[in-house]
């Protein structure tokens, strides 16, 4: 059974990307205690699945290096992963979560040593590649992974390869015998930081990706460049494995657009002149990136990059939302529409597609507590002042990192706000 | 015809976008176009448009008047709904187009001769005649609709075609004398008529004669 | 050191035991590394493991450890012993990962592990346990500077968190632009109308806060101290002046209107109906005061075509206006469209753009606006002109692809940026400061070493140069919040100021436990210098990222523990070595590098020294032994805190015991740069340059000393770079030092 | 008693010696094998189709539909209209839809219909056939007649336009509808999943005015159904069926192609492997002869 500490003076937050990695933190480098409730089996979330930040072209994981060591090296915060908040009773100052903790079906006895992995046969597909490759049934989620400890795949207990695994393992790491297990938590405060998914492509029908291998969502993109990706870094298009030297970058796919998401997810318009960079990394003189948009929305200092990038010989723009993608034989992907500044109808071949997909509130679909007011969007609007709720990061609107780190850390304020409280009323 | 257009230019003077709002069907719509041109290029005859719709409707906004009436591009609409389903601000583009066409017609600007626009104004007298479509009449002054020379020549070079449906028993010189049509037609144009009265009454144009109507 | 008890603990699990003769080892850490107790054990990071190393800390007086395991970021919460210094030798991500698991290569990795093992040794017995900070400071007041949306929101969320606050505003009242607006975007649905500021709210909370001490008319003659213990001068209105001390500075001094006047082309400052947002603001707000609509500035005549102009003076390439986008004016020029369009549908309103930048829900605003009859027309303005009562505004239609004109507009609004009230920027020198007309007139009037203000990171603005970390500024302790930090509207600016405020108040709380800010949060270890030792070289105080060293008068450099990050870039400038950390310190470093067993000239085993980053290179090496991505077993690895941190003499010392060549792996410098301490990896390269001389002095080749930018996600890139380099000392031959030291 | 009762409205081309009405034909073989009843709505009239927007008003193209359900609510209260003209189906989806949300517009048509003494209330369902076949029988129920499955036809399923935007069937993408493609298969036919012209245009009621630009699109439907081996080409459109059938000498004629890709209903489909005879299935109605299903349709099943 999982023991958690916690008390009314807690402050519990609800996600373990880097926006409620930042509210732990801030909060428990305040002095506060901390519980992080993380979905997956890993802290890091979506950002750890980047492989480059605009518009300074570093790397992510490089923050989340700083994040983790910071985590480890403070006492006030624990860490909870596999698990998901199911309910949250109580009022500001006084809440009590029901947690439920799906089973790892590996303990902390886990070294990292990979023997269960060399022993498992069985292949599921990597979600840490967004399904474009297979991982191991038992695994660690990607080198960054933290808690650094293996999973064992659900799909394999019960079978030979489970077993296997539980043989290899020489250090009792492997139980086979974990149950998901529900616990309540106490806490004064609660930050819903439960980030954002990308829009299912599949529904942008003309944009045929449920149909042509070669048309990829950006995020997929940003794991073909990263050299810990399915490709080791090499931007090689899905239907051949060829090089994709031809890309064309799909603006507002899913977004500004009310058959799909009526907000504009800002981020998209930013990651594409970015990814232009990974081609022009990749190929050079050969590199090519044409950039279909409607506004490009290179806002406040960002502008300076998009400026660079226009400047950049191997990148086009053209203003126009894309009105249809064919696939030839060849593979290739062809863009059908028209050039809005002037009139100049296109059909242009390219090696591959990038859909800028739109950003989707992850609370949407996931039933929030009452307190929780979301907008039409489903992103958590700023919650009334009696309330001990606090959105923080893409929960609460479509944002890029250094603002999401911002909003979570004035959550973290007005969670300690409420603890403060709390505990004058109880000194 | 011609008078109702002055009588409009006077009225709206250098406010198109207000008199299409007021005079076009869904008209209403055209301020909420974004530029993104989704429409331009779903469209089934796009390359051989003139103006694309999202150029029209900006056109619209500049108050480009005379150019936005008189031009082609509306007539070309097959009302296949491309535009319309992708639209990202559910513009109804296609009826927009229709709108436009009819008015620019309505107004005398549309373009003399436009195949489509003589070819609707069959289909319609046609349809509304005896409450039902009659395909050989409409088809005979479809192709005569230029005078009876180039009328024959028309029908000499789909004769294969006449002979095939006929041997289908799809077309039939019957139709030419016993013709299908509602039992009450007369209700039906009297239905017409006061529709044409309320849709003169709602837009403030005097009411124009109408084949049914008449 | 005679308390000292030192222990070294071997780990046999992961296939160490199998890899390498953990006995061997036992007895190199008895023998050599003469360590008091050695233990071997199969499975150390387990209960029982931690509980062996615990006891012998409880029972058997260890006060210093050497565990040989996994690396130092692998099971760092099972191997927490906070009464003991520990140091962690890595063998195995460090050796028998990085190593091919064949006969042949038996040898090599235990030469390795045996290393490793000796440098942890050597390290071990030079550090302290950090006992931290001893010049701490507690005030725990937040000084807020400025009193608008931002600098309001500071000293009220600090007041709720159960602070004490100090405001101080240069005007006369409180609300700076905001309590100008008329009316602000909407925050929350329907995004569809213009809504109240509700700053007369705010002013109100804040004048009736009993926490927040408010000077208005005052400016800051005098910033003085340290985190926790901040000594700030205030000149007030009556020309007298007060001191106040407090723990940190939220400093919210806003933005100034970018000079339409600056503007001729677009009609700024030539026609009286040209105007910006602000002004705009201020009719519209007197209008409504009188419940009359906006009338023309230049005659009081009726609006009837109002036209906006955004990006005026912004986005520009020329070098002549503002480089970058407010981020906000779309928006408010939306807004503001909507005054007129709200008031009578009938007025013409239209918006001349280039690209609409209105993120978010900011898109529901955006079709309100069409919904209302704006018109929004892609285009860019040539000019615009005095025309009768109006103005007559020239536009290339982009969408039409046609110069366009719109004649008779009454009203032309130029949607101008916000230029940043930042004080005086540090990094002009004095005497360029000198030839200018305008002096900069400074905000904080800091005493450091390194200048009066914030360091701006671009455009004037103080904003961090980190997406991870938008807080971090270079002045521990001191955070700036709305438009002077990046460009923003009110509603970013309140949670900005929210988010400034929590880490002011942290940083209180860390000067008073003497403990480090980030990075190293928590880090109790802090810089202590020997005086005697020091040249007065300003070395450190002026290579110093944070201004963290000032000087006294006799030039010695005074250490402002609390707002050190501890990155060590001073102990790496000191040419005397009279700076260490008591876990950090030329000895800990010069032991381990000293601990290497060197072979002969006749071995062919070069010995190669790397100098790793800890924050990327280190983790990436560890990463690409993870992935088992093999590198040369001729490389000896040491993590630093920074590049910045490395002394040359571990250089010369290194090239003296006879290591055949050295390897400093950092972050990227330079425009983009990646050091998570600023200037540390530039600050290296500079130094490194000059190691040619050493070189020249030993006389050895150039090469013996590289330095790689290395990013964390280069595990297939820096095992490359080590054997690319192992090859080429096999190629330059072994070095002629060796068996001299 | 039939097992479902419906609300018949054909339309046009679907009368006798109509351009469909082989199409009716099929249809009424394929609803007798399935036990569904279809009552022709007394008096229907023209919807005014989509071209007619020239000469007539949104209002007069509302009346037209509006006399249509008021007459079917008349005479047939209480049934669903079905319709098996795309033209027919979407102007009636239309009006209904319109006049939903507008009181003023629904006003406006009654005050016209008065004249006629009818009057509309909302309410109404027009439904496209192929709706009731996918949604109120389902698949599983329509491969329960199947005696003659279409073993070896390989069938270019062609959705078109109008069955498919704005409305189209629920559940199915505008961009590739499936519901042809799964008919076809429960027929025993072989589908054409990858058919890249499924939902193109065939220039619509334009082939008459602008006959050009029309033969381009029915040209490129007809050589990708080729591209891809098929028999025939399927559709739930008279309008496609006709362009596409007719125009195919025309485009021989003028460019040289050998063009001659029978095209034939889905109901066709349905009714011959259900049984029907030649002309049950309206085979006899076609220029272009669909060989592989007038074979099957004159093939005898042995019990």
């Amino acid at each position: 059974m999982t023991e958690v500490v916690a008390t009314n003076q807690t402050i519990l937050v609800v996600g373990g990307g880097i926006s409620g990695m930042t509210a732990a933190l801030e909060a428990a480098e305040c002095g506060k205690q901390v519980v992080l409730v993380e979905k997956s089996p890993t802290l890091g979330g979506r950002t750890a699945l980047l492989y480059r930040y605009f518009p300074k072209l570093c790397h992510p994981i490089c923050g989340l290096e700083i994040n983790l060591r910071r985590i480890k090296a403070n006492r006030n915060i624990r860490v909870l992963t596999l698990a998901e908040v199911s309910a949250i009773s109580g009022k500001r100052g006084d809440y009590s979560a029901t947690v439920k903790i799906a089973p790892r079906y590996v303990n902390e006895n886990c070294t990292a040593c990979g023997d269960c992995a060399g022993a498992v046969a069985a292949e599921v597909p990597n979600p840490y590649n967004y399904g474009l490759d297979k991982m191991k049934a038992a695994y660690l989620p990607h080198a960054m992974a933290y808690p650094q400890r293996y999973v064992l795949d659900a799909s394999v207990i019960g079978t030979a390869d489970a077993d296997k695994a539980k043989a290899a393992c020489k250090y009792g790491a492997i139980d086979l015998e974990m149950r998901e297990e529900t616990i309540t938590i106490k806490a004064g405060a609660v930050i819903w930081a439960t980030g954002w998914q990308p829009y299912d492509a599949a529904k942008i029908q003309p944009y045929g990706y449920d149909r042509f291998a070669n048309v990829i969502t950006s995020l997929e993109f940003e794991r073909l460049a990263d050299p810990h990706g399915p490709t080791g870094g090499k931007i090689l298009r899905p239907s051949d494995g060829k090089e994709a030297k031809n890309i064309a970058f799909i603006q507002c796919a899913g977004s500004r657009d009310e058959n799909h998401l009526r907000h504009c997810s800002r981020i998209c318009c930013m990651a594409s002149l970015k990814q232009t960079q990974y081609v022009k990394e990749a190929w050079g003189e050969a590199a090519k990136s044409t950039v279909y948009y409607i506004d490009i929305r290179a806002i406040d200092r960002f502008e300076d990059f998009y400026q660079k990038v226009q400047r950049d010989p191997s990148v086009s723009f053209l203003k126009s939302k894309v009105a249809k993608v064919t696939q030839d034989k060849s593979g290739d992907v062809i863009l059908h529409g028209v050039d809005t500044e002037g009139y100049h109808r296109y059909a242009n071949a390219h090696d591959m597609a990038v859909l800028a997909i739109g950003m989707q509130p992850s609370v949407a679909g996931v039933d929030i507590p009452a307190e929780i007011v979301a907008d039409s969007s489903g992103f958590i609007e700023s919650s009334a002042a009696e309330s001990g709720f606090f959105g923080a990061g893409c929960a609460t609107n479509a944002l890029d990192v250094n603002r999401a780190v911002q909003s979570s850390t004035a959550a973290a304020l007005r969670a300690i706000q409420v603890i403060n409280k709390v505990a004058r009323a109880e000194a | 015809m011609g008078d109702l257009n002055t009588q409009m230019l006077d009225k709206y003077r250098n406010n198109f976008l207000r008199e299409v709002e007021e005079k076009v069907d869904d008209g209403d719509w055209v301020k909420m176009c974004m530029q993104c041109g989704v429409c331009a290029g779903s469209c089934t005859f796009g390359p051989d448009w003139e103006h694309t719709p999202q150029k029209i409707f900006m056109m619209i906004r500049a108050g480009k008047r005379e150019e936005v009436l008189t031009s082609h591009s509306m007539w070309l609409c097959t009302s296949c709904y491309n535009c319309m389903v992708r639209c990202p601000r559910k513009l109804p583009i296609t009826h927009i187009m229709h709108g436009l066409a009819s008015y620019a017609h309505r107004l005398g600007l549309a373009p003399k001769n436009q195949p489509t626009r003589d070819f609707s104004m069959i289909f319609w007298e046609n349809c509304t005649k005896t409450g039902r479509v009659n395909e050989l009449k409409m088809t005979i002054s479809v192709y005569f609709r230029e005078g009876f020379v180039s009328g024959i020549k028309k029908m000499w070079t789909l004769r294969n075609i006449g002979r095939g449906l006929f041997f289908a028993k799809r077309l039939n010189p019957l139709e030419l004398f016993v013709s299908h049509g509602c039992k009450d037609k007369d209700g039906l144009r009297r239905a017409l008529k006061k529709a044409d009265e309320i849709e003169a009454r709602r837009r403030g144009y005097a009411v124009q004669p109408r084949g049914y109507s008449s | 050191m005679a308390d000292m008890k030192t222990a070294a603990y071997i780990c046999k699990g992961c296939g160490i035991g199998e890899r390498v003769d953990t006995a061997q080892m036992a007895k190199i850490a008895t023998k050599e590394g003469k360590m008091h107790l050695v233990r071997e054990h199969d499975f150390l990071c387990s209960a029982a493991g931690v509980q062996l190393i615990r006891d012998d800390i409880d029972k058997e007086g260890v006060t210093h450890a050497v565990i040989a395991a996994c690396s130092r970021r692998a099971k760092t919460e099972a191997f927490y012993f906070p009464s003991a210094a520990v140091a962690r030798a890595n063998i195995r991500e460090g050796v028998i990962w990085a190593r091919p698991d064949t006969a042949e290569a038996r040898e090599t990795t235990q030469e390795m592990a045996d290393d490793y093992l000796r440098m942890g040794c050597g390290e071990l017995k030079k550090m302290k346990l950090p006992g931290g900070n001893p010049d701490t400071g507690h005030a725990k007041r937040l000084l807020v500077v400025g009193g608008g949306v931002s600098g309001l929101t500071a000293a009220l969320e600090a007041s709720k968190t159960g602070y004490q606050v100090v405001l101080v505003e240069k005007s006369g009242s409180l609300g700076g632009w905001a309590a100008t607006l008329h009316k602000r975007m909407p925050v929350r649905e329907p995004y569809a109308d213009p809504q109240d500021s509700g700053m007369n709210e705010l002013i109100a909370a804040v004048k009736g806060d009993r926490n927040i001490k408010v000077h208005t008319n005052a400016v800051i003659a005098k910033t003085d101290g340290a985190p926790g213990r901040f000594k700030v001068d205030i000149s007030v209105e009556s020309g007298s002046s007060v001191t106040e001390e407090v723990g940190a500075i939220v400093q919210a001094t806003g933005f100034t209107t970018y000079d339409i006047a600056k503007l001729p082309e677009l009609g700024g400052g030539k026609s009286a109906n040209v105007i910006d947002q602000a002004t705009l603001e201020r009719l519209a707000a007197d209008g409504a005061a009188k419940g009359q609509p906006i009338r023309r500035p230049g005659d009081g005549g009726e609006v009837n075509t109002v036209v906006f102009v955004q990006c005026a003076g912004q986005r520009d390439e020329s070098g002549k206006h503002l480089a970058y986008c407010s981020g906000f004016c779309c928006g408010a020029s939306v807004k503001q469209a909507m005054y007129f369009k709200d008031a009578n549908p009938a007025i013409n309103t239209v918006v001349i753009y280039d690209d609409l930048r209105m993120p978010g829900n900011g898109e529901d605003f955006y079709r309100s606006a069409q919904r209302k009859g704006v018109i929004f027309t892609k285009g860019k303005v040539t000019s615009v002109e005095a025309q009768g009562q109006g103005c007559e505004v020239k536009f290339r239609d982009l969408i039409l692809d046609e110069d366009a004109t719109i004649a008779g507009a009454d009203l032309v609004v130029l949607a101008t940026g916000q230029v940043p009230n930042s004080g005086v920027n540090i990094d002009i020198p004095e005497e360029e400061v000198a030839k200018m007309e305008v002096k900069p007139v400074s905000i904080l009037n800091l005493t450091y070493r390194q200048g009066k203000d914030l360091p701006q990171l671009t455009q004037g603005f103080t904003d961090s140069h980190f997406i991870c970390f938008p807080y971090e500024t270079r002045r521990t302790g001191i955070y700036s919040a709305g438009p002077v930090r990046r460009p923003m509207d009110v509603a970013q600016a309140t949670e900005d100021a929210a988010g400034a405020t929590l880490k002011a108040i942290q940083a209180m709380e860390n000067a008073g436990l003497g403990r480090a800010a980030h990075p190293r949060s928590g880090d109790l270890s802090y810089p202590i210098v020997q005086l005697d030792g020091c040249t007065q070289c300003k070395r450190c105080t002026v290579e110093c990222p944070f201004g963290a060293i000032d000087e006294d008068e006799k030039r010695y450099p005074v250490f402002n523990e609390s707002r050190c990050r501890r990155c060590g870039t001073c102990m790496g400038a000191c040419p005397v070595r009279v700076i260490s950390f008591e876990n950090y310190s030329c000895d800990t470093v010069g032991a381990q590098i000293k601990a290497v067993d060197v072979p002969d000239e006749f071995s062919e085993k070069p010995r190669i020294l790397v100098l790793a980053c800890e924050n990327d290179a280190y983790p990436a090496i560890d990463m690409a032994g993870m992935q088992k991505n093999c590198y040369s077993a001729f490389v000896r690895v040491i993590p630093v805190r920074c590049l910045g941190s490395v002394n040359t003499i571990w250089i010369t010392d290194a090239l003296n015991a006879g290591y055949d060549g050295i390897m400093m792996l950092g972050c990227k410098h330079g425009d983009d740069y990646q050091c998570h301490f600023v200037k540390g990896s530039e600050l290296a390269s500079v130094r490194m340059s000059k190691v040619d001389d050493t070189l020249k002095q030993l006389s050895l080749e150039a090469e013996r000393v590289i330095s790689h930018e290395v990013a964390i996600t280069d595990i297939a890139r820096v095992p490359q770079l080590i054997n690319d380099y192992a090859a080429k000392i096999n190629e330059i031959g072994m070095s002629p030092l060796k068996g001299f030291a | 008693m039939a097992k479902r009762e419906y609300a018949f409205y054909p339309g046009c081309s679907s009368q006798l010696r109509g351009s469909a009405a082989n199409y009716l034909v099929s249809v009424e073989s394929m609803c007798e094998k399935l036990d569904v009843k279809m009552t022709q709505i007394p008096d229907w009239n023209c919807c005014g189709a989509s071209i007619s927007y020239a000469g007539s008003s949104e209002l007069a193209r509302h009346v037209l539909s509006a006399r249509n359900f008021a007459l079917s609510d008349k005479h047939l209260p209480g049934q669903d209209i079905v319709a098996t003209c795309a033209a027919c189906w979407l102007g009636g989806r239309e009006t209904i839809e319109k006049l939903d949300a507008s009181s003023q517009l629904l006003a406006d048509t009654n005050e016209a219909l008065k004249e006629a003494g009818l009057q509309y209330k909302p309410g109404t369902e027009i439904r496209h056939m192929v709706e009731v076949l996918v949604e109120d029988l389902g698949y599983e129920e329509l491969g329960k007649p199947v005696v003659k499955p279409l073993d070896g036809v390989k069938v270019a399923g062609y959705v078109g336009c109008q069955t498919n935007r704005p409305f189209g069937i629920a559940g199915e993408s505008f961009e590739n509808p499936m519901y042809l493609d799964k008919l076809i298969d429960t027929v025993g036919g072989e589908s054409i999943a990858k058919y890249e012209e499924k939902v193109s245009c065939c220039g619509g009621s334009l082939a008459f005015c602008e006959p050009e630009k029309a033969e381009k699109q029915i040209k490129n439907i007809v050589e990708s159904a080729y591209d891809h081996g098929a028999d025939v080409i399927c559709t739930p459109c008279p309008l496609c069926q006709a362009n596409v059938e007719v125009y195919q000498s025309e485009i021989n004629r003028k460019q040289g192609t050998k063009l001659n890709m029978p095209v034939v209903y889905y109901s066709q489909l349905l009714s011959v492997a259900y049984g029907g005879t030649l002309k049950e299935a309206g085979l006899d109605g076609h220029i272009i002869q669909p060989k592989k299903l007038q074979d099957i349709a004159v093939k005898v099943v042995k019990k």
